[in-house]
């Protein structure tokens, strides 16, 4: 056999090996890896809108949503994913809202990779936490130094400004985005 | 805009080798001399252009296409690797002068983390086509600017009393870690 | 590599010198300055390390015992390819596997899994030995340098674990007096643990050297 | 659903696989560059110390042109004997090759005890400096004594002693001529390891002049030409030389010198018997320990 | 009046006043006399009598061998004591006659050829200059007859005549000037007629205003131009004096003559002078005795072959500790190693330095201030320089130009972290020229 | 040898040194800076007098220390480790902590200078090095403002920088020239840090080219932008005063070990200065860029140099006349 065979034959054949082995793989972890994920995203969801225990995925515009429900099937919020940029990369973010979009139930930080105990601290509750109830009319706004005093407003993390004024305006674009969809 | 934000992001705000951690191997390798330096930036923004276009392909028409996620790596990795050793055999063939400024560090790209990152941040991102091709020769040029800026002041120290136990790699990783800090300051420039 | 050429070890202590040569004489990321991308980007602290050195370990002992096996029929011009192949395969395995289990750590260690298939110290070690070595040597051989890595990641993990958030292991260290070093975390961090790991490394071997002098 | 994707991973990647092989295939046949295997493995058996002493640019380019039959296999000095013989191996040569070691002996007895010291320097504390404007010792032809050589050396084969004389470790030398280049008085030199008997002075200075500057320099009094039996030791320039051709010692001028300047050096290790029968040293040394007694 | 100038330089202090107002005297005969027989850039010469010959003033005692060479003359009549190896003002032994002087004063001078240059023939001058053994006497001791000789294709359209006398200290140009300016733009003529220039220029630092009127009033303005230059070294440098008076660049590695000027000293002026009108060899020249190390600093003509020693008693003797003896200025001068070495042809002056003046205690690392690089006349990265060859990096020195450097020292007396630069770059010349040399084998 | 004379000295010429010295510059430097000093410290309170105490101590033990391990001789007492301590403090928040400071001067002297080879190869500027390197470290302290004595403005802590870009806000030239503002320990007074550095600028321990082009490039873009959208971005007499630049560009951007050697390296580099803060500044995530500016071109020194390399005199000329 001449090499030039040889080297086609081997590249294939381990190719091929590789493919068939991955796709076994692949079978048997594909469920859990799925299981995985879903649970992470109900987590997220019920945990934004809180009497939620049910939800439904759509889609307008391109824009995903989860309408969510509690035991007796009323629609008790709305649960949005969004993503935008930070001080240091992107931020995902879950956003938890009122069935008329008015009022922020509560919010999530998805992923984030901001400077750890600066920005990074927008991961924490007691920033997540501020966002329940504010209300998202006319827009989220943040403060600095002193304590909210409006609806609308949360206050910004000390020397993290940038990466809390991400995390509103995130909020703001998508809320609005998803509002022209309606 | 898009465009400009994505190559300004690759080559300073999120630079692969300085914050993130791509291609580090050939940094310190070849980072001592700028006309080496110099021609590997060179040879490395080539593969990663070349390959930016080609994983795009892949992932578009073979991974979603057929619905093979899984085989990402495998593709991705077997596509560059044959690449890469075929330009290598390209130009030694047919540019002795090309061959010796760049043929000779290709060998060393397919084992770089640069060019298989690459693909799967670009994969990640969904960048279109264009951008995933903007996206690669950005990411090259700021792996040859810091790879330049390093053999700069390397070749530099090289004359400097620096303490026997830091010559060499020890230094160099100090000084991509002041130059991490340096490059700092672009921090929130696509965001803000 | 002058000591493995001496024919007159006998294999079990061959093997043994083999397998500790990784850790120090030949750690990868220390000595021969491969695989560094990970050793930077994952070693944020020490679980993340672990996990980072075991699917290393993995791959490579798999890689190599595979590789080995293999050696006599790949022709010189696919070799490359051929054997990116193949570790690429056991990446893809351990990313799925720890997709299915362990979802949080899978998240920390990022794309950095993937980059498992090109880290240089897989591939240097398939081009430079397994391709050259019987089976039995590739595996000890793989092993010694994956441990040799894994504990080096785990060593600079756990200084800037410590360091940059006060535990090690999730255990904390530090009293609540020690306010943690956020550079630690933070790239410039990484780089300068670790140049200083290297320079101790070479200061201590330049001790040796000179204490065996004497 | 299993079977669908197993199918198309093997297709797929077989496919490519396929594809990128036949690739590869015609890239090796078109694109074919022959290059000499033997080049790398004869780099592999140099000692890569990049010295130069083969009057290369380093290791590689010398394995370049020994490969290419350009050079003799005995260039490469430190790797002595037995990288040329692995050479001659590797290129298939069976001629003998003879290599005979060389090491670096240095040729001044006048450190800081013995020589005059009659000005002060002020200035960079190398040998090549401080010879511009000719250094602190009254003898012009004098070691420095600042240490060029032993700085230069890849093999710690030299160093300086306490009293300002670099002095060469015979069994490190490997002869690769680096301190003979760096030493700007030429006060080094390669011999043969044979070559055991030197004058250790290189003033060309007459005996007056020389003997205010120093206690121990070469004084040109010819005694040691007139008590030679072998013929081999002559003054010329005011300064005895040793030839190495007459295959003999000295003897008697070795002992006739009034300033010891002709010495035997210490042999190199491992090579003490050749080197005892060659010059009777064991009946010199006894004699000497006699007469100083 | 306008004042040309060049990039870089530097003000040390002059301390010209020593010796500035200090009339030139007869410095006598010492009692022994040491002749190098290589006093000039090119073959050495060979003895032309021997031990134990009487000889004459003015007598051939060094005969040349080859072109590139002067001949030696004796300074004295008296006896050739010996012949041997002895110490020269620039550190090696050479071959050199001794000579006891008597007081018989016999002369063997050659044949006046005219006072006025329009009516000699270039020819005979320039066979005058090659006999009287005359070299450039600014320092560099070329042999004049070869300079004024210049290839067919390079033809020669100034003449400078370099009275800029920059280096500190020295005031023995000054003094000719001031004293002998006829004989200075004489010889300026006659060297001008040997090589046919349309213009000679007589360049003078602002600080000799004296020097520049006296030559004015002893000159014609139609033959020959004064003018200033700034007052700054190296003023005196033929490159930067070039650049200064005529705006051209000597190409790098490169001759004066290859942009069409000559520059000459005004001590080499007057020797050419001297040969011609009156046939005196080359055998006399004045030298400047200074430094806080002597007693009476002052201006003498000296026998060539004096020993310094000599000049220090002519000078009222020490002062205080000697600590240096420079031979030349502060700035490019050689210290010496005894008091027993004669001057030479090339000597200007000699500097003695109390033993406080000189020391200094070890150097810093570079600290990049780039004072070095403000004041290279010739564009260097002195500092670079430095470094590389402190790490022994030869391999770098030729691609940062060290043999461009003209060793003039403003880098080194500017530098905060007193890095013996200049030492740095000799070292790195002779270490490049090695390997070159190698190389080429 | 048969020499009355003691031995004489031999060395090569020139055999006169001029009296500047290193220790003189540094010594300088550290007189200048100290009106600026003592101004910070009647603005801040005595604390900032403690800061100053702290670091310089740290760093010349540490410097000491250093120098003692490698046994090396030099640099013991040439004061630029002084230097480094002062403008390390000078450049930090007025109520940065006392253990942050030790941190930050012992980085910047090990890790800024002495990895390096000690004093003159140093890439980067140590004090900035130590700022930075705190900066990244304790990122909250770093960014927490307080009043001076002698203030302007009624409440806001915030420096002018950060309240003209996070707030709108720009702060009247009069107060930013004498320094009644908040900011960095001795950054504020930019009268103060213009009239030490003259002194400097007339011995030519300051290459002026590098102030000169920062200056030009920062009022040029200044101006360019502001044109643009005066409503968003400041005039350039704002940015010429406002934050670090001025010390900055006369003290840091000037320190003669980390910056070009040659002057059109000077100019280059000090316009990329400028750029780089007007960037940072008016679109980066920080409200001052001076410090990444001056750090990230200090890397460039080599190349910059390099690359300018003076033509030598005589070469690349026409040689016709
Ligand atoms: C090392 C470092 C990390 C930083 N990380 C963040 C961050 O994660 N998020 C953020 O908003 N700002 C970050 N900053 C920016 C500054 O703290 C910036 O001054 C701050 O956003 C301004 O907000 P303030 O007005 O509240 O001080 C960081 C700065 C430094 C030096
Ligand atoms: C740095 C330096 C300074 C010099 N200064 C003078 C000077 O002041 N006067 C002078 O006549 N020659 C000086 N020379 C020598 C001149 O360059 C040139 O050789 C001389 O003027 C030529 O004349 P000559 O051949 O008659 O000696 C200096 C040279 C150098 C390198
Ligand atoms: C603050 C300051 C600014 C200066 N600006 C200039 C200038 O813009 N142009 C100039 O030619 N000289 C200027 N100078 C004068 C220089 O100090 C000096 O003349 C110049 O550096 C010397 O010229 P050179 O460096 O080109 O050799 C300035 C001096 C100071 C102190
Ligand atoms: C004009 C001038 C400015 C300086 N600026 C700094 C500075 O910003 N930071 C610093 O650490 N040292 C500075 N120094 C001191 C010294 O140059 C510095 O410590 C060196 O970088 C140490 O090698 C300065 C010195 C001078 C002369
Ligand atoms: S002593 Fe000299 S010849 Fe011998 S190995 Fe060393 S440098 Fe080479
Ligand atoms: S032998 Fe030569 S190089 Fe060595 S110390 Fe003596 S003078 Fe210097
Ligand atoms: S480098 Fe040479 S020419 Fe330049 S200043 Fe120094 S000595 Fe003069
Ligand atoms: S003058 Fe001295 S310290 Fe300054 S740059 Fe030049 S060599 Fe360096
Ligand atoms: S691990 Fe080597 S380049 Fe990334």
């Amino acid at each position: 056999m001449s090499t030039r065979v040889k080297m086609i034959l081997i590249l294939t054949l381990f190719a091929s090996i590789s493919g068939g082995v991955l796709s076994i793989v692949y079978l048997f972890s594909s469920p859990l890896i799925e299981a995985n994920l879903l649970e992470e995203l109900k987590k997220s969801i019920f945990l934004v809108v809180p009497n939620a225990k049910d939800y439904d995925e759509k889609v307008i515009d391109e824009i995903t949503y989860f309408e969510c429900r509690d035991e007796s099937g009323s629609t008790v919020g709305i649960a949005l994913p969004a993503r935008g940029n930070g001080y240091q990369g992107v931020i995902k973010l879950m956003v938890g809202l009122t069935p008329d979009l008015s009022r922020i139930t509560g919010i999530k930080v998805l992923e984030q990779i901001e400077t750890p105990g600066l920005g990074g601290r927008i991961g924490e509750d007691s920033f997540q936490n501020q966002f329940k109830g504010v209300q998202t009319e006319p827009a989220v706004e943040y403060v600095k130094n002193r304590e909210p005093e409006k609806d609308t407003e949360i206050q910004a993390i000390t020397g993290a400004t940038i990466s809390s004024r991400s995390i509103v305006s995130i909020i703001n674009k998508n809320i609005q985005m998803l509002k022209d969809a309606l | 805009m898009e465009v400009i934000l994505i190559f300004i992001s690759a080559v300073l705000v999120n630079n692969f080798v300085l914050s993130y951690f791509l291609g580090i191997c050939p940094f310190i390798g070849v980072s001592d001399r700028i006309e080496s330096a110099v021609s590997m930036g060179f040879a490395v923004t080539f593969v990663l252009t070349l390959s930016a276009a080609i994983t795009w392909l892949i992932n578009r028409y073979i991974l979603i296409a057929l619905n093979v996620p899984f085989l990402e790596y495998v593709s991705y990795i077997i596509v560059i690797a044959s690449l890469v050793q075929f330009v290598e055999m390209f130009i030694r063939k047919t540019s002795k002068t090309l061959y010796d400024a760049l043929g000779i560090y290709l060998p060393l790209i397919t084992t770089n983390c640069a060019i298989l990152g690459l693909a799967l941040f670009g994969a990640l991102r969904d960048y279109s086509f264009i951008e995933n091709i903007v996206f690669g020769i950005g990411a090259g040029i700021g792996f040859t600017l810091a790879l330049v800026v390093m053999a700069g002041i390397r070749e530099e120290l090289d004359l400097a009393d620096v303490p026997e136990s830091l010559k060499g790699a020890a230094i160099t990783l100090i000084i991509a870690g002041l130059l991490a800090l340096a490059f700092m300051g672009f921090a929130g420039l696509i965001s803000a | 590599m002058a000591d493995t050429k001496s024919g007159d070890i006998n294999t079990g202590n061959k093997s043994f010198s083999e397998f500790i040569k990784g850790f120090w004489k030949e750690n990868p990321v220390l000595v021969m300055l491969l695989g560094m991308c990970p050793t930077l980007a994952v070693t944020t602290s020490a679980i993340n390390g672990l996990t980072m050195g075991l699917a290393v370990v993995f791959v490579m002992t798999g890689s190599s015992v595979i590789v080995s096996l293999v050696r006599n029929i790949v022709p010189k011009q696919v070799r490359i390819a051929t054997f990116v192949v193949i570790i690429a395969t056991f990446v893809t395995m351990v990313d799925l596997f720890l997709k299915a289990f362990l979802l949080d750590l899978s998240k920390a260690l990022g794309p950095f899994i993937p980059l498992i298939v090109v880290n240089c110290i897989i591939l240097g070690r398939a081009e430079a030995f397994a391709s050259r070595n019987s089976v039995w040597l590739s595996l000890v051989d793989a092993l010694g340098v994956s441990f040799g890595f894994t504990v080096t990641l785990v060593f600079l993990g756990g200084i800037r674990e410590i360091l940059g958030m006060r535990t090690f292991f999730g255990m904390s260290v530090l009293g609540e007096g020690f306010e943690p070093w956020v550079i630690m975390l933070l790239p410039p961090g990484a780089f300068i643990t670790l140049g200083f790991m290297l320079g101790a490394k070479n200061l201590i071997d330049r001790k040796m050297k000179e204490r065996k002098k004497y | 659903m299993g079977i669908t994707i197993l199918f198309v991973s093997l297709a797929s990647m077989g496919g490519v696989g396929l594809i990128l092989a036949v690739i590869l295939a015609v890239a090796d046949k078109k694109l074919a560059v022959k290059e000499d295997p033997r080049v790398e493995k004869a780099l592999e058996m140099l000692p890569g110390a990049n010295c130069g002493a083969c009057g290369f640019a380093g290791c590689g380019a010398f394995a370049s042109a020994i490969a290419a039959g350009k050079v003799s296999v005995d260039g490469c000095k430190p790797g002595g004997i037995d990288v040329a013989r692995k050479l001659t191996e590797l290129l298939g040569l069976d001629e003998a090759v003879s290599v005979s070691p060389t090491v670096a002996r240095v040729f001044c007895s006048g450190g800081i005890k013995e020589t005059v010291m009659d000005k002060v320097y002020n200035g960079i504390r190398t040998c090549i400096s401080a010879n511009l404007i000719g250094g602190e010792k009254a003898c012009l032809y004098s070691c420095i004594g600042f240490g060029d050589c032993c700085e230069v050396c890849s093999f710690d084969a030299i160093h300086m002693d306490e009293n300002g004389l670099p002095v060469v470790d015979l069994n490190k030398c490997t002869g690769c001529g680096e301190c003979v280049k760096a030493c700007p008085r030429n006060i080094i030199g390669l011999t043969g390891y044979d070559e055991v008997v030197h004058v250790y002075c290189r003033s060309f200075d007459k005996g007056p002049v020389a003997k205010k500057a120093c206690k121990v320099g070469c004084i040109a009094c010819k005694l040691c030409e007139k008590d030679d039996e072998t013929g081999a030791v002559k003054v010329i320039d005011n300064l005895a030389v040793v030839d190495h051709e007459v295959n003999k010692a000295p003897v008697g001028s070795i002992r006739r010198c009034p300033t010891k300047v002709i010495r035997v050096s210490k042999p190199v290790s491992g090579y003490e018997d050749e080197f005892k029968e060659k010059i009777q040293l064991e009946a010199f040394e006894e004699k000497k320990a006699g007469t100083s007694k | 009046m306008k004042l040309f100038s060049f990039q870089g330089g530097v003000h040390p202090a002059y301390r010209k006043e020593l010796s500035g107002q200090r009339e030139i005297k007869e410095a006598g005969i010492p009692e022994q006399l040491v002749i190098p027989l290589s006093q000039h850039i090119g073959a050495p010469c060979e003895p032309g009598v021997a031990a134990g010959d009487r000889i004459k003033e003015g007598q051939v005692i060094g005969k040349t061998v080859s072109f590139v060479s002067a001949p030696v003359h004796s300074p004295v009549s008296g006896k050739v004591k010996k012949i041997e190896k002895s110490f020269h003002p620039l550190g090696q032994k050479v071959l050199s006659v001794i000579i006891q002087p008597d007081d018989e004063g016999a002369r063997d001078y050659m044949k006046p050829l005219g006072k006025n240059a329009s009516e000699l023939d270039p020819k005979d001058i320039l066979t005058r200059i090659t006999d009287a053994g005359i070299v450039g006497m600014g320092g560099a001791t070329f042999p004049a007859h070869v300079k004024f000789s210049p290839p067919k294709d390079k033809p020669i359209d100034t003449l400078i005549i370099n009275g800029c006398e920059c280096e500190p200290y020295l005031t023995a140009d000054h003094r000719l000037m001031v004293e002998m300016p006829e004989y200075i733009i004489s010889g300026a003529k006659m060297i001008g007629k040997v090589l046919d220039v349309k213009e000679i220029v007589i360049a003078v630092e602002s600080n000799k205003p004296d020097a520049v009127e006296k030559l004015e009033k002893a000159g014609d303005e139609r033959d020959i131009l004064c003018v200033l230059t700034k007052t700054k070294y190296p003023q005196g440098a033929e490159k930067m004096l070039i650049k200064a008076v005529l705006n051209r660049e000597v190409p790098s590695g490169g001759l004066p003559m290859d942009v069409g000027v000559v520059v000459s000293n005004v001590g080499t002026a007057l020797a050419v002078c001297e040969s011609v009108r009156d046939g005196k060899p080359l055998i006399e020249r004045v030298v400047t005795v200074t430094g806080n190390g002597v007693k009476n600093p002052g201006n003498f003509f000296v026998k060539i072959g004096t020993p310094v020693k000599h000049l220090i008693e002519q000078a009222g003797g020490t002062a205080g500790n000697i600590g240096k003896c420079i031979m030349g200025g502060p700035m490019m001068g050689i210290a010496q190693a005894s008091l027993d070495v004669p001057v030479i042809k090339g000597t200007s002056g000699i500097l003695i330095m109390q033993e406080a003046d000189y020391m200094q205690e070890g150097y810093l690392p570079c600290i990049k201030c780039s004072f070095c690089v403000q004041v290279c006349p010739v564009n260097l990265l002195p500092s670079k320089l430095s470094v590389i060859a402190e790490a022994r990096r030869w391999d770098l020195a030729d691609s940062y130009g060290v043999n461009d450097c003209i060793e003039c020292g403003c880098c080194d007396y500017v530098c905060p972290g007193k890095r013996p630069i200049v030492q740095f770059i000799k070292t790195a010349k002779i270490k490049v020229r090695e390997i070159k040399e190698r190389e080429k084998k | 040898m048969a020499n009355e004379q003691n031995s004489l000295i031999l060395s090569t010429s020139p055999h006169i040194k001029s009296d500047e010295s290193v220790r003189k510059i540094m010594l300088s430097v550290n007189i200048t800076l100290v009106p600026a000093a003592a101004f910070s410290v009647y603005q801040f309170g005595l604390y900032t007098l403690l800061l100053y105490a702290v670091s310089i101590a740290t760093c010349l033990v540490s410097e000491y220390v250093v120098v003692r391990l490698r046994k090396r001789t030099f640099t013991l007492n040439d004061g630029s480790a002084l230097v480094t301590g002062i403008l390390l403090v000078m450049v930090l928040p007025p109520r940065f902590p006392a253990y942050g400071v030790v941190l930050g001067a012992f980085v910047s002297i090990v890790i800024g200078k002495q990895i390096f080879g000690g004093l003159g190869n140093n890439i980067f500027n140590p004090a900035l090095i130590g700022r930075a390197f705190l900066a990244a470290t304790y990122p909250v302290h770093i960014s927490q403002w307080i009043l001076p004595r002698m203030s302007a403005a009624a409440v806001s802590g915030a420096t002018p920088l950060a309240g003209m870009k996070f707030d709108g806000i720009v702060t009247p030239f009069s107060d930013l020239f004498f320094g009644t503002v908040s900011g960095s320990i001795g950054e504020t007074s930019a009268i103060l840090l213009i009239l030490g550095s003259l002194y400097l600028l007339m011995k030519k321990y300051i290459k002026w080219r590098i102030p000169a082009s920062i200056f030009v490039t920062v009022i040029v873009l200044g101006e360019i932008f502001h044109l643009i959208n005066p409503a968003k971005f400041p005039g350039p007499v704002f940015h010429l005063f406002a934050g670090g630049l001025m010390i900055g560009a006369l003290y840091m951007a000037a320190d003669m070990v980390t910056s070009p050697i040659t002057k059109k390296g000077c100019v280059i580099y000090g316009c990329a200065i400028g750029l780089l803060v007007i960037i940072i500044r008016l679109f980066g995530g920080l409200a001052e860029g001076v410090m990444y500016a001056i750090l990230f071109m200090n890397a460039f020194v080599p190349l910059i140099n390099r690359a300018t390399k003076p033509r030598i005199f005589g070469t690349g000329v026409n040689h016709e006349y």
